[in-house]
Parts: structure tokens; sequence; C-alpha cells
């Protein structure tokens, strides 16, 4: 059982997408492909599960058990979907069927694929939920799971299939720290259960946690490989010692300012949402120039609390009050995906020409901060679907400086970026709390990140 | 095909008919004079789509019909779409008792038999263009309404007027930036088929006897007038539908987005 | 079943994209089922609403019929006399006569249907009776006036005789007529089964089974005559006679009948108040046109009023109204009107141009009036076409707002055409009749013919009065009527009644 | 459950509405159209020929259309609550005796309608979006159009010479029997499904490029099982959820399709009130056929919320 990747080169109409990429898989040993959006890991699982998109073309050989994948037809290849190589979806709750239960999600594969009797069938697939902790949850539709048992519930079906090699493409997306931590442990169960295991990722913290071999590529080319934790622990490439030092584990902290003038005070604040109760009777307040983080898991409330603040939620009851010198539009907000922040039918330039002419900016302001961002002026021809989520994170923190805020709640701003890019935008958050007393509201679910960047850390849901 | 060739293609068919309602009357017959001792002719010199039942040229019914049904579909339809589209943006934006009232007012003038509606407007003005093209766009507000009011409801929950509200730019930004590019997309589509529901209503209309008035060579009517002669004269009866086909068909790939 | 012969429709089928196949074996209808197809729907229980539909399928009797002259024959009556006095009807009732209720048809019952009839608002209603009542088994009426076309009225559809049962005080709640058939389902305003009224005291009708349908369009007409689906399809339009012609199972019966396409003119006002614009409107139509290529029908084009068929009304030796437009320019010019602006005559800065009503529950009509705009339009005169309801002819007449209509005029709606002539060319005008125009010389015609009996001398007043109306011209004739039935080859022994009073298919049989 | 209830709820409200608009618009109008109303019922009951004056007067006094309007329009509302429709100004039949006939033709000929267009539309429509961009998703683009621009009294001819006429498989028109409902039926089926084609050929391809689809393909189910298991459904509730607002179409269609076809329904019905100013009659049809919009719509809704379990939870 093994899989041969042997300089694999994927081509595209505009040239060459991935350079030559060779590695060996072997069972109960993960191999981890790292690096950053676009660098051409994820065509590479592609490449292997046979579902490159249109246009492209992989040349080289893939050769699982000693058969070469590449030349086969497409209906060979279709056929050992499941059988021999199965993929983990990206974001599981959008991979299983909205209108099936759980259970039958996984029964399907015992029943339909290996052809079991129904009964049979039904009662592999709860044996195998429950091995994955999902006692009694097999009644229940993708929707009424929380994200982390919709991937176990994926994991399960996947696993029915008893492919020997397993793929999983950025299976943390999305995930908070905790289920990072289980999903990368189940993982790492399924290797050593005598998987062959390709996980896809920036994450560097669940590289750790899987351990076995890790690729890092950068621009369609590998430029390291070696043994986990080994290669984290000592990198050879510049590239991945910045990799590396990106984790916010590895941050400095940033300095502990005293707060000056109360910009917003909560009072009492109750909210409930969806018939639960998200906090009853909190205070808090955040001050001139200060930084406080709030963290906890998903659902907890942490970005409603930051709507409350801003005035964009009304709270059930208690009051929030605004500081009388804090200017109408001084509290700005930076948002989680940078792209759904920004109307697609306009471009950079013009959002910022209009939001210049509302308010009467003079005009070399933007053209002063871009630079101090670290952006091109010529990216302001461009719609925001047509630049980097950093850039485009960066544009948004520019439009905010543009109104000279007392505070920006920047809300699981950096969680969508690549480790490195999401340093970079914290960096600049800094640099405005330091250069012009901007105080800062982080909402985030990365604990380490909250704690290196805040004095003072709010945990909700705890 | 690509949408671009979809688009060209669409745009070609409305030309091919705009064409001919320009290019009709060069032929030069007149689409109201009669000829009661040529009714009824195939098509052949002199008369090239032939005749209809009183002897009239068809070519020149057709083309004159052309600017009339076009003319008047597509001012139904943009009848229909303003104040529709205006509505359901401003029920998004405001949000509150107006919406629930307009939603309310949708939905009973949904449930209102469209026909009913038209052959009631109509009635104050019979064989009049004018209520004719009014009632059919007073049933399809509806549709446009709903549309651009569920659209944009779903952009006003989105980051980016959230975002827009923040930074301090006003309604008319939001409305003009976030919502009507979404809208307006949708919009396109239903304007086609509204255009083409309109055609085939006011025909549907002339069946049960409230049309148009003669001698108005209007496609719809055209067609009813000509039914019963289906077995004499069937290029007479379809030529007007093969019209109206192109041009729903042409306004449909014209507008792009997949939608029914 | 022969091979149908090479027909335009494969066209309309190919051109919409349909296979056309060779035909499977025919349907079969259900035996001994007579399927009536008209344009007239069920409209209601009630004779004046709808006993058109019940006469002709014989499931309702009147005490007289008439033939196809419009001279009284027995039905529910066997038998009838006048007194001396001329006001006192005696008619004698049919013996075994029995309704569908299976009670025995009395005078007793006949005079309260009658009774009840007077009191609907209708036809009968001007009637000018007395008395109606049941006499010694003989049903007694009596006139205040001697009243020739008593008998007449008395066919009438709403004259029609229903048993005691069916009424529900005024109302009637079912329909328990007398005739050879007897209603056995009923689907308001569609359709009507009946069958074979087993205690009928005539002869046995040979046909079991009889159903009527309505349907509205003359192409769903057409189609079922086409397809062999109805054993009589009434009404045909003009442009399908000739394709079912053609059709070898069936026989196709056209025949005049006394009813004529007209146009109602407003003689009171300025456009119409003079015979001679009268006169120059008519020669401008071009009638010969229409009735060929509209109605298919050259011998319906219209040389005066009253049909041929009407032959004690219809003067032959009458100058024939035909198409002159010269003439027509020239009567014009005469009365001051000058070609204007695109063609159209003015008078004193006000164009020729006025509103044509008419209707579609005569299909033709609209078409009609498409083709007489047309011809109108040559001579100068500018006339618009409103499709209305039909009720907004006498509606515009009564308000005076009319300015003319298209309409077609049954001269037989009681069988004796007087009475139709009396309402609608009398001293006021009639409703469907003039408007704004009166004769005293037709006037003292019409009322010397209800009082004189010489059939010699009602013959020369009868021609005078029609000469009138052709000279005067208050209504412009267009079209003479030609009803066209569609009878199945597979049925013997069935005549078109022209009265339309009855389908008569109780004399009918099936054919081999 | 509970969403279920707010479903239904709202749709009751909607009746409500329905009943108050239908009720007050059809009175004014038909009060304010020009011509005497009392000539129209007299043409509508006596026939055209027998119309006059006195006809229209005795019309007027029976009716009491002197009454000032308000009183008469309470009347009506009154009569409504004590499910009293009134009397047709024209036949002189209770209206809801005669509407509750028309009614049973109308929602015969709709169901069988929407049947045949559920068993054409939405496969059509399905085989255009598995292979989206194919050559018969065009072809099936130029099929709807074309039936859309075809007027169905056009369409119902065509079905009729060659149906009824040419291969006489069945009856041209009438009513009575189960074979008389095809035609028709199948008449307003083809603009239906034209339409239900459309959104079934959305959804389907909507299905397919969805990652759910994906990974059950992935899992190794074949494309069929796969469409099977995790296509239908999903694809399904978007198609059931149109239907509703396709209703529009069917009951304008029946008006159509019911006159040409000669058949007692409440379409026909309707266009023979207004044009004989049948007050009772058309504020009747037009509240029933209203009734019959919201009612289906409830149906529809019901469907929606046993095929998608996130509605059932709502």
């Amino acid at each position: 059982m093994s899989l041969i990747v042997e300089k694999l080169r994927i081509r595209g109409p505009e040239g060459v997408l991935v350079q030559g990429a060779s590695f060996a898989l072997a069972p109960g040993e993960p191999l981890v492909l790292l690096g950053e959006t676009g660098s051409g890991k994820s065509l590479l699982a592609q490449a292997v599960m046979g579902t490159l998109p249109p246009g492209l073309r992989a040349e080289g050989r893939i050769l699982l058990d000693g058969r070469d994948l590449l030349p086969l037809p497409p209906r060979e290849r279709r056929a050992l979907w499941g059988r021999r190589i199965a993929m983990l979806p990206q974001e599981p709750w959008a991979a299983l069927d909205p209108t099936m239960r759980a259970e039958a999600q996984v029964a399907e594969v015992d029943r339909l694929v290996h052809r079991h009797g129904a009964a049979e069938a039904r009662r592999r697939a709860a044996a195998r939920l429950a091995h994955l902790g999902l006692q009694g949850a097999g009644r229940r539709y993708p929707f009424q799971l929380s994200g982390g048992m919709n991937q176990r519930v994926a994991l399960a079906a996947t696993e029915a299939a008893g492919a020997a090699l397993l793929i999983a493409d950025e299976p943390t997306k999305g995930l908070d720290a905790a289920l990072r931590d289980t999903a990368g442990a189940l993982l790492r169960a399924e290797a050593e259960a005598g998987r062959m295991l390709l996980v896809i990722t920036h994450d560097v913290a669940l590289a750790r946690l899987l351990g076995g071999q890790a690729m890092v590529m950068l621009s369609g080319a590998v430029v390291e490989a070696g043994a986990l934790p080994g290669l984290l622990e000592a990198p050879q490439h510049d590239y991945t010692r910045r990799l590396v030092a990106a984790e916010p584990s590895r941050w400095q902290d940033w300095p502990r300012r005293p707060p000056g003038r109360a910009i917003v005070e909560g009072n009492g604040l109750h909210k409930r949402l969806g018939g639960r109760e998200l906090f009853g009777g909190l205070d808090m307040s955040i001050g001139e120039g200060e930084v406080v983080a709030v963290a906890g898991p998903s659902g907890c409330g942490k970005t409603t609390l930051g709507n409350l603040l801003l005035g964009l939620a009304r709270p059930d009851r208690g009051q929030v009050r605004r500081g009388a010198w804090v200017a109408p539009l001084g509290l700005q907000k930076l948002y989680q995906d940078p792209v759904a922040a920004f109307t697609p039918h306009q471009t950079l330039g013009q959002g910022i020409a209009e939001l210049r002419r509302r308010h009467g900016l003079a005009e070399d302001r933007a053209a002063g901060l871009l630079p101090r961002l670290r952006l091109q002026p010529a990216l302001l021809g461009r719609r925001p679907s047509e630049v980097s989520g950093g850039e485009l994170q960066r544009f948004g923190l520019l439009r905010a400086l543009l109104l000279d805020p007392a505070l920006l709640f920047a809300d699981e701003a950096t969680s969508r970026l690549d480790p490195l890019t999401q340093q970079e935008v914290m960096a600049l958050l800094r640099e405005c709390v330091e250069e012009r007393g901007t105080a800062l509201l982080l909402v985030t679910h990365e604990t380490a990140l909250a704690e290196k960047a805040a004095g003072r850390v709010l945990r909700l849901g705890t | 095909m690509t949408l671009s060739s979809r688009r060209l293609l669409g745009g070609a068919m409305l030309a091919a008919v705009a064409g001919f309602a320009l290019l009709g009357p060069l032929h030069g017959a007149d689409p109201l004079r009669q000829n009661l001792s040529a009714t009824l002719l195939p098509p052949g010199a002199g008369h090239p789509l032939g005749t209809d039942h009183l002897g009239r040229d068809m070519l020149a019914r057709l083309a004159a019909g052309a600017r009339l049904s076009f003319g008047y579909a597509l001012l139904a339809a943009l009848a229909a779409a303003v104040p529709g589209t205006l509505l359901g943006l401003l029920a998004a934006l405001r949000g509150g008792w107006p919406e629930r009232l307009l939603l309310g007012l949708a939905d009973a003038v949904q449930a209102l038999p469209a026909l009913l509606l038209v052959v009631l407007v109509t009635a104050f003005a019979p064989g009049e263009f004018l209520p004719l093209y009014i009632g059919v766009a007073l049933a399809l507000w509806v549709e446009f309404f709903r549309i651009s009011r569920n659209t944009a409801a779903g952009v006003l929950a989105r980051p980016q007027v959230e975002a827009a509200r923040l930074l301090g730019l006003g309604t008319g930004h939001i409305l003009r930036r976030h919502l009507w590019p979404e809208v307006a997309a949708l919009t396109a589509t239903l304007f086609a088929f509204a255009a083409g529901t309109a055609v085939t209503t006011v025909a549907a209309l002339a069946f049960v006897g409230v049309g148009a008035r003669p001698p108005v060579p209007e496609w719809g009517s055209m067609m009813t007038e000509l039914l019963p002669y289906h077995a004499e004269a069937p290029l007479a009866l379809l030529l007007p539908a093969l019209l109206i086909f192109l041009t729903v068909l042409g306004l449909h790939l014209l507008a792009g987005r997949e939608r029914a | 079943m022969p091979s149908a012969p090479l027909s335009r429709r494969p066209l309309l089928l190919a051109a919409a994209g349909l296979p056309v196949l060779p035909r499977p074996a025919a349907a079969q209808p259900a035996a001994d089922l007579f399927r009536v197809v008209t344009s007239q729907e069920i409209n209601g229980l009630d004779p004046a609403r709808s006993g058109y539909v019940f006469t002709r399928m014989q499931v309702l009797e009147t005490l007289v019929g008439a033939d196809d002259g419009g001279l009284a024959v027995p039905q529910l009556a066997r038998a009838w006399t006048l007194s001396e006095d001329r006001l006192t009807w005696r008619f004698a009732l049919r013996e075994g006569a029995r309704f569908h209720d299976g009670t025995p048809v009395t005078a007793v019952a006949v005079a309260a249907a009658l009774e009840r009839a007077r009191g609907q608002s209708g036809l009968l209603g001007t009637l000018p009776a007395e008395r109606i009542a049941a006499d010694d088994g003989a049903v007694l009426v009596r006139t205040s006036r001697p009243f020739a076309p008593l008998l007449a009225f008395l066919a009438h559809y709403s004259a029609g005789i229903l048993a005691p049962a069916a009424f529900e005080g005024q109302a009637v709640r079912e329909m328990i007529g007398s005739g050879p058939y007897k209603v056995s389902r009923l689907l308001p305003p569609q359709r009507l089964e009946a069958a074979r009224w087993e205690r009928w005291d005539g002869p046995a009708p040979a046909i079991g089974r009889v159903s009527y349908l309505a349907a509205g369009r003359g192409e769903t007409r057409a189609a079922m005559a086409e397809g062999g689906q109805a054993e009589l399809v009434a009404q045909l339009a003009p442009e399908t006679v000739e394709r079912l012609r053609r059709n070898p199972r069936v026989a196709v019966d056209v025949r005049a009948i006394p009813r004529t396409r007209l146009i109602k003119l407003n003689c009171a006002s300025p456009l119409f108040r003079d015979v001679r614009a009268r006169h120059a409107l008519s020669l401008a139509l071009d009638r010969q046109g229409m009735a060929a290529a509209l109605l298919r029908s050259p011998a319906s084009t219209a040389t005066q009023l009253f049909p041929p068929a009407m032959a004690e009304w219809h003067v032959p030796a009458l100058p024939p109204l035909r198409r002159d437009l010269p003439e027509a320019r020239r009567l014009l010019a005469e009365l001051g009107w000058q070609p204007g602006p695109e063609g159209i005559l003015h008078r004193e800065g006000r164009p020729f141009a006025f509103t044509l009503r008419t209707f579609s529950d005569r299909p033709e009509l609209p078409g009609l009036a498409t083709a007489m705009q047309a011809q109108l339009r040559e001579a100068g005169i500018d006339m618009a076409v409103a499709v209305v309801n039909s009720g907004e002819i006498p509606a515009g007449h009564r308000d005076g707002t009319l300015e003319a209509a298209l309409m077609a005029r049954n001269f037989s709606l009681v069988p004796d055409p007087l009475g139709t002539m009396l309402q609608d060319y009398g001293p006021e005008g009639g409703d469907w009749g003039a408007m704004g125009w009166s004769s005293p010389a037709l006037n003292g015609v019409l009322e010397r013919l209800g009082a004189v009996a010489d059939p010699a001398e009602r013959a020369a007043l009868r021609g005078r009065a029609s000469a009138i109306l052709h000279e005067e011209l208050p209504v412009i004739p267009v079209s003479w009527f030609d009803l066209a039935t569609a009878v199945s080859r597979r049925v013997a022994g069935l005549a078109v009644d022209p009265l339309e009073l009855s389908f008569r298919i109780a004399g009918a049989r099936w054919a081999g | 459950m509970g969403g279920l209830i707010r479903v239904l709820g709202g749709r009751a409200v909607q009746a409500v509405l329905v009943a108050l608009l239908v009720g007050t618009a059809c009175f004014l109008m038909v009060r304010l159209l020009p011509g005497d109303m009392a000539y129209r019922i007299a043409a509508s009951r006596y026939g055209y020929d027998l119309v006059d004056g006195a006809a229209a007067e005795a019309v007027r006094q029976e009716l009491g259309l002197d009454r000032p309007w308000p009183v008469q329009l309470g009347a009506w509302f009154g009569g409504l609550l004590r499910l009293d429709l009134g009397v047709s100004l024209a036949s002189g039949e209770e209206v809801a005796e005669a509407l509750g006939i028309q009614l049973g033709h109308t929602l015969l000929l709709s169901v069988t309608a929407l049947l045949f267009s559920l068993l054409i539309g939405p496969p059509l429509g399905a085989l255009a979006g598995l292979r989206s961009g194919g050559w018969w998703d065009g072809a099936l683009l130029v099929l709807s159009a074309a039936l859309r621009a075809l007027p169905a009294f056009v369409v119902g001819i065509g079905l009729m010479l060659w149906l009824a006429v040419e291969w006489e498989w069945l009856p041209v028109a009438g009513v009575g029997g189960w074979r008389e409902v095809i035609l028709p039926a199948l008449t307003l089926a083809l603009g239906l499904a034209a339409a239900s084609s459309r959104v079934a050929r959305d959804a389907v391809a909507g299905v397919v490029a969805s990652p759910f689809f994906g990974f059950a393909r992935m899992k190794g189910l074949d494309d069929a099982t796969a469409f099977r298991r995790h296509g239908v459904r999903n694809a399904a509730i978007p198609v059931v959820a149109y239907l509703g607002l396709q209703l529009v179409i069917l009951i304008e269609g029946v008006v159509v399709v019911e006159s040409l076809f000669a058949w007692p329904g409440i379409g026909h019905a309707l266009v023979h009130a207004v044009l004989g100013r049948d007050i009772p009659m058309v504020q009747g049809t037009a509240l029933v056929m209203g009734l019959l919009f919201v009612a289906l719509n409830a149906l529809t809704d019901l469907a929606c919320w046993l095929l998608d379990p996130r509605r059932r939870a709502a």
C-alpha cells in the first residue's frame, strides 16, 4: 500500500502552476503540505484525486500501489473514489446533505458502495459514529450539529468507504482552536489506524499536532521537506522560518498602555439570540488607546458584544454609552471576511474617492496612508475580488483610518488570513494603536493572539 | 455557450425583431389596406408574407405590430418594473409596518387573478391600449416587488452594508452602490419575462374578448383574429408567435443570468 | 373510414414541430348517443333564460310549435280555436301527455306555467293577455285586443311548459318537461344529457340518448364536427364551413334564415339625419366582398333588409343595395362634406367621424366591422370600432349616446316577423331597430297589417313596408344570415329547423 | 411544528386580506365601469336579442341597484360572514352553488394540469441541469421560450387538431368523463412545464455543483445513486416552492383554456360574470380563485415543510 508521486507538474493556460513535486506516502505516517493560499498545495491534492479544474493538466507519475493514475480514463479514476482514495471535504457542514440525517449519510456508504444489508449498514454506521463520540447524533440533521460534529460525521462517512488513502484539504478552515485540536487528533488516529494520510494546511499548529512528514510549498515549488516536528523546530528555508515565527504564540507581547478617556461603556448588558442567553448583566468599557480582546469558542456572543458597543445592535437590557467627545464616525470595524465588507461593484479607488467626497477629506490623505499600509497604488484600480485577502483587509483598515476612529473593532479580522498575512495585518493594527492612540477591540478565537496583543482579555462562554 | 456569446445571440434576435419593425415599412404596403378579393394568400410576389383574412399585407401588419407590441410590452414591463422595484427597495430599507403592509398587499394582489385586474381596468376604456397594458403592469409589479425586496433584504444583511453605514456613507450610497447592482441583475431577467408575459397576456385577453380595438395590428390580437383560419393559413397564425418567441428568447439571452 | 383528403392541417402541425403520424382507429362513440354541439350556454333552468336549450333538445314542449315556414303546428296543444271576437283562444291538450315525473299534463298545470312565464320579464311579459286559465280540460287565453301573433308567441321557448313539481315558489328547481327526452344529467353551463322518456305519448324516438354541449369557440365546434365527435354541430363559423363540406363524415346544411346583419344608425345625429348620408354610407359598403371573404357565402350579400327566405316580406323588385363609391362621394359632397386632412371628409371644420359599437357574441361581427371601417375610410368616413358588451347597444339607444351599431337582428324571434317590426320600426323606434327615425307612412302600414285579414292586401302592405325601409334606410342591411349546421352521416332523417326551435332529434334515426 | 403553524397562520391572514381586497376591489371597479349595469345584466339574463329598456328597468328594481353602494357592499360582506355569497344577478342561482360545481371542474383541471406539468417539466429540466451548458440545456431554453411565446389558445388548438382530430385519441372538447380533461390539462401543463423546467434546471445545476453532491460522489456513490439519494430531494425543494408562484400562471391559463375546450370551470365563469356585470358572481369567483391560490400555496408550504428538515426545525 503506497502512493508515490514523481515529478508532478501541473500546467495551466498561463503557465506552470506546480513545478515537479515528488513525494511518497506510506501507511501510518501522515504527510503535511504546508503553504500559503495559492502556493499550489491544493492543486497537488486535486491531481491525486483526479478533480483538477478544466484547463489544467498534470504531468509526471502518480503511482497508487504501483499503478499510474494519470493515464487512466476519468471513469476508472472515478471508480477509485471512496474505495481507494477518499477526500475529506473542506467545510464539512456544506459537504453533508442538508436534508438527510447524519446516520443515513454514513450508512449509505456501507449499503450502496459495499452492498451490505440495510440493517447491517445501520449497525455499522452507528458503531462508527459512536466510535467518533457521536452517540445519539445519528438521528439529527447536519444543521442541528455543530461544526466539529459535522466534521466527524464526514470523517465517519469517509472512513466507511474504506479507502487506504485519505486526503484532507484545509480540514481546520473556520474551526476555532479547540475544534482544531480535536480534528487534528482524529486525523492522526486515522493515520495510526494504518491509512495513508495527506493533509493540506496553512496551519502550523495542525502540522505540529499531526506529526509525520512535512513539505513546505511556495509559489508552486517545494522549498523544504522533512520530518515533523523537527522541520518546524529548526526551519532551514527563510519562508518556513517566517511561517513558524508567524504563529501568535511566538509573537512578542504588545506594549501595555494605560487607558485614557472612556470611549464606550456598557452597563448591565443582556442579550439573547436564537432563544439562548449570550450574556446577562455584562459590564464593559474601553478607554482611549486601550487594546481589549474578547475570546471564546464560536457562537459565544463575541461578535454580538462588539456590535452592541458599536451601536450596531441593541441590548435586550442594559445600556451602552459613548463618550461625548467621540466623533459620530469614531467607531469603526474590520470584518472577518473582508470580501463581504466591500461592495463588489466598484473599484477600491472609487470606494475611497466616494468616502473622501462624502466627508470632505483632503485628497492626499489616502495617498499618504497607502505606503504606510504597504499597499501599491495600482491596486486602487481593482475590484475587491481582484486583490488578496490580506490586501483587502489592509484596505479595510485604510478606509477606517481615513475617519480617525477612536476605536477599531477587529472582528476575527485575521482568522481567514494566512499566518504570515495575519502577522502583517496585526502589526499594522499595533502601529495604529501606538501612533494614533486608537483603541482596539479584538474579537478572536485564538487565545494566544488575544493574550499577546491585548492588555485585557475578556473570556466569554466559559 | 459562454455568457458573452449568449448575450450576443440574444442581442442579435432583438436586433432582428427591431430591424423588422423598422425595415418592414420599406416594403411600402399599408398595414390597414384591405383587399377582400385577395384574402389569406400564401407568401408570394407582392405580399412577401401573404395576406390575412381581410386581405391585408402580413409583412406590413407584423412590422407595424412589432412597433406596437414591442413598444407597449416594454412599456408595460417598465411600468411594472420601476414602481415594483422601487417599492421593493423601499420596503427592504424601511422595514417595519410599511414593509409588512406592502408584503400583505403584494400577497393579496398576487392572489387576485391578473386577468381579472386587466379585464376590470380595460373595461374603463375598451379597446384602448394604455389601460390594457396598465392592467398588465398592475399584475406584474408584484414579482418585481418581491424579487427586489428579497434581494435587497439579503444584501442589507451583509457586512458590506453595515460597513458602509459605519463609514457614514448614506442611504443613497447604499442604494446606489450596494442594492441596485444586485437588484438590477435580477430585475433585468425578470424584465425579459415580463415583456413576454405582457404580449401573451394581451393575446389571451383578445381571445376572451377584451382586446385591442380593430384594426390595430397588435401581435396578440392578430393571432386571435387569425385563429379561425388556422387550417387555411397556418403560417399567418404562427408568424406573430414566431416574433414573440424571438423577442422573449432574445430578451432572456440578453438579460443573461440563469433564472426562471 | 376513408382516408382524409390532403388537408393543410398537417402544415400547421408540422410548422408547430409536431409529428404527423397515421391516425389510429377512430374512437368509437358510445352507442346510441346523439351529440349536439352549439355555442349557447345553459344559463339556468328557467325557460325564460335557457328555454332554447331544453325546447331544442325536445325536453321541454310549448303549446304550439312552428313549421319551416313559421306556421303554427300542434305540440302540447293538439288543436285550438279562436272565438268570433278574435279575443279568446282555446287550446285542447294531448290527452296522453305526461311530465317527466309521471304526472299527467293538465290544463291547470299548463295555465299555471304560462301564467308564471308572463310574470317573468321577457317576451311573454309583452303579451296583451287578460286571462290564462284552465277550462274544462282545455287552456283558455283571452287577449285584451285581437292579437294575431299569439300562436307565434306561444311557440317561443320562454313559453315552455314545466310540471308543477318543477317550481319552488316562483323559481325553477328542476327541469321537468313533457317532451320525448328526459334530462338525465345536467352540468350547467356546458352540458346536458337526456334519455328517451319512456312514457312519451308520441312515436318512440329512434335515438335513445342525446347530449348537448355548449362550446363557445367556432374552432372548437368545427374540430368536433371534423373529428366525428358530434352528430350535430350548430352555428358553424363561416370559415369552417368550406372545410367541413369536404369532410366525408358530415353533411353540411347551410340555409338562409330570417335574420339580418345590419348597421343601426342614430338618425337623430347631424351625421345621419339626411337620408342621403345614410345612402352614401350604404353605397360605400362592399357587401359582396364581405360576404365572399368573411362570410364565405356570396348569396348572403344583402340587397335589401329582408332575405328571400322571408318570402312574405322580401320584395324582389326593389333595386338591390350596391357599392358605388363615386355616387357615395357625390351624395356626401351634396351634403357639404369636403375632403380634409388625410382624406377624411369635413364640414364646418368637423370631421365625418363616429364610433360603431358591436359585440363578439357573434364572432363574425368584429371582423365585419373592421372590414367596413376600411371601406368607409375610402369614402372619407372615419369610423372607429368599439367591441362592447351587447347590452351597450340598447343602453346607448336609450341614453342617446349610441352613434352606430353593427348587430344581427332576428325577425323570427317569434315566428311572425310582424311583432319584431312593430317593436323595431314603430313611432318610437326600437332598441334593436330604428333610432331617432320614424315614418308616419310606415306606422300606418304596420297598424293596418295588424287589423287586416285579406291575404292580398296583407301582401301589398308588407311590400309597402319593405319599400319604405329600403328607401329611408333607418338601418343599413349588410348581409343575410346563413345557418350552417353539420350533421353526421351516421344520422338519417334529420331536417334542420330554419327557425331554430328544435334540433328535431326525436324524428331522426341512425343511418345504415 | 411551530414553524408549520406560523407558516399556515400567515396563509390564513393572507386569505382574510384576499377576501377584503377582492370583495371591495371587484365591487368598486364593476360599479365604476362605464355603461348601464342593468342593461348588461338583462343582456346576460335574457340574451341580447331580448334586452330592452323595460327588461333593464325590471332588473334595476328587482336587484335594488338603486341602493347606495356602501349598503350593497356591506350587504355582501355581511353575507360572506354567513358564508352566503349572494345570488347571481344573471342566472338567479345561488353564487355559492354555481361556484361549487365550477370549482370542482376547475380543481380537477388544475390538479391534472399540475400533475402533467410535474411529469413533463422537472424531469426535462433536471436533464438539462445535469449537463448545464450542453446541447439539451440550450434546446430546452429554446423550447421553453417557444412555449412561453405561444398563447395558450394556439397551443390548445394545435393539440386539439393533433391529438383529437388527426389521431382521434381524445375528445376535442367537452366535459363529463375523464378523457375530456386530458387535452385542456395538457395545454395548461405545457405552459407550466415551460417555467418549472427552468426552475428545475437551475435547482439541479445548483445541487450538482454543491459540495455535498461532490462529497457524495467522493464517498464512492455512482452518479445515478448520488443523484437519487442527494440530488432529487434537494432540487425538489425550490421546484416545489416555485410551484406556489406558478399557480398564478395556472389560474390565468384556466380562463383561456376553459373557454377553448368548453370546460365549465371558474375561469370561464369569471369572464362571463365580468362581461355581464354580475357583481356577486365576479366577487364570488374572484374570491374563490384568490382563496384557491392561497390554499394551494399553503399546500406547497406544507410540501416544502415535509421535504426540508430545516423548515421543520425552524
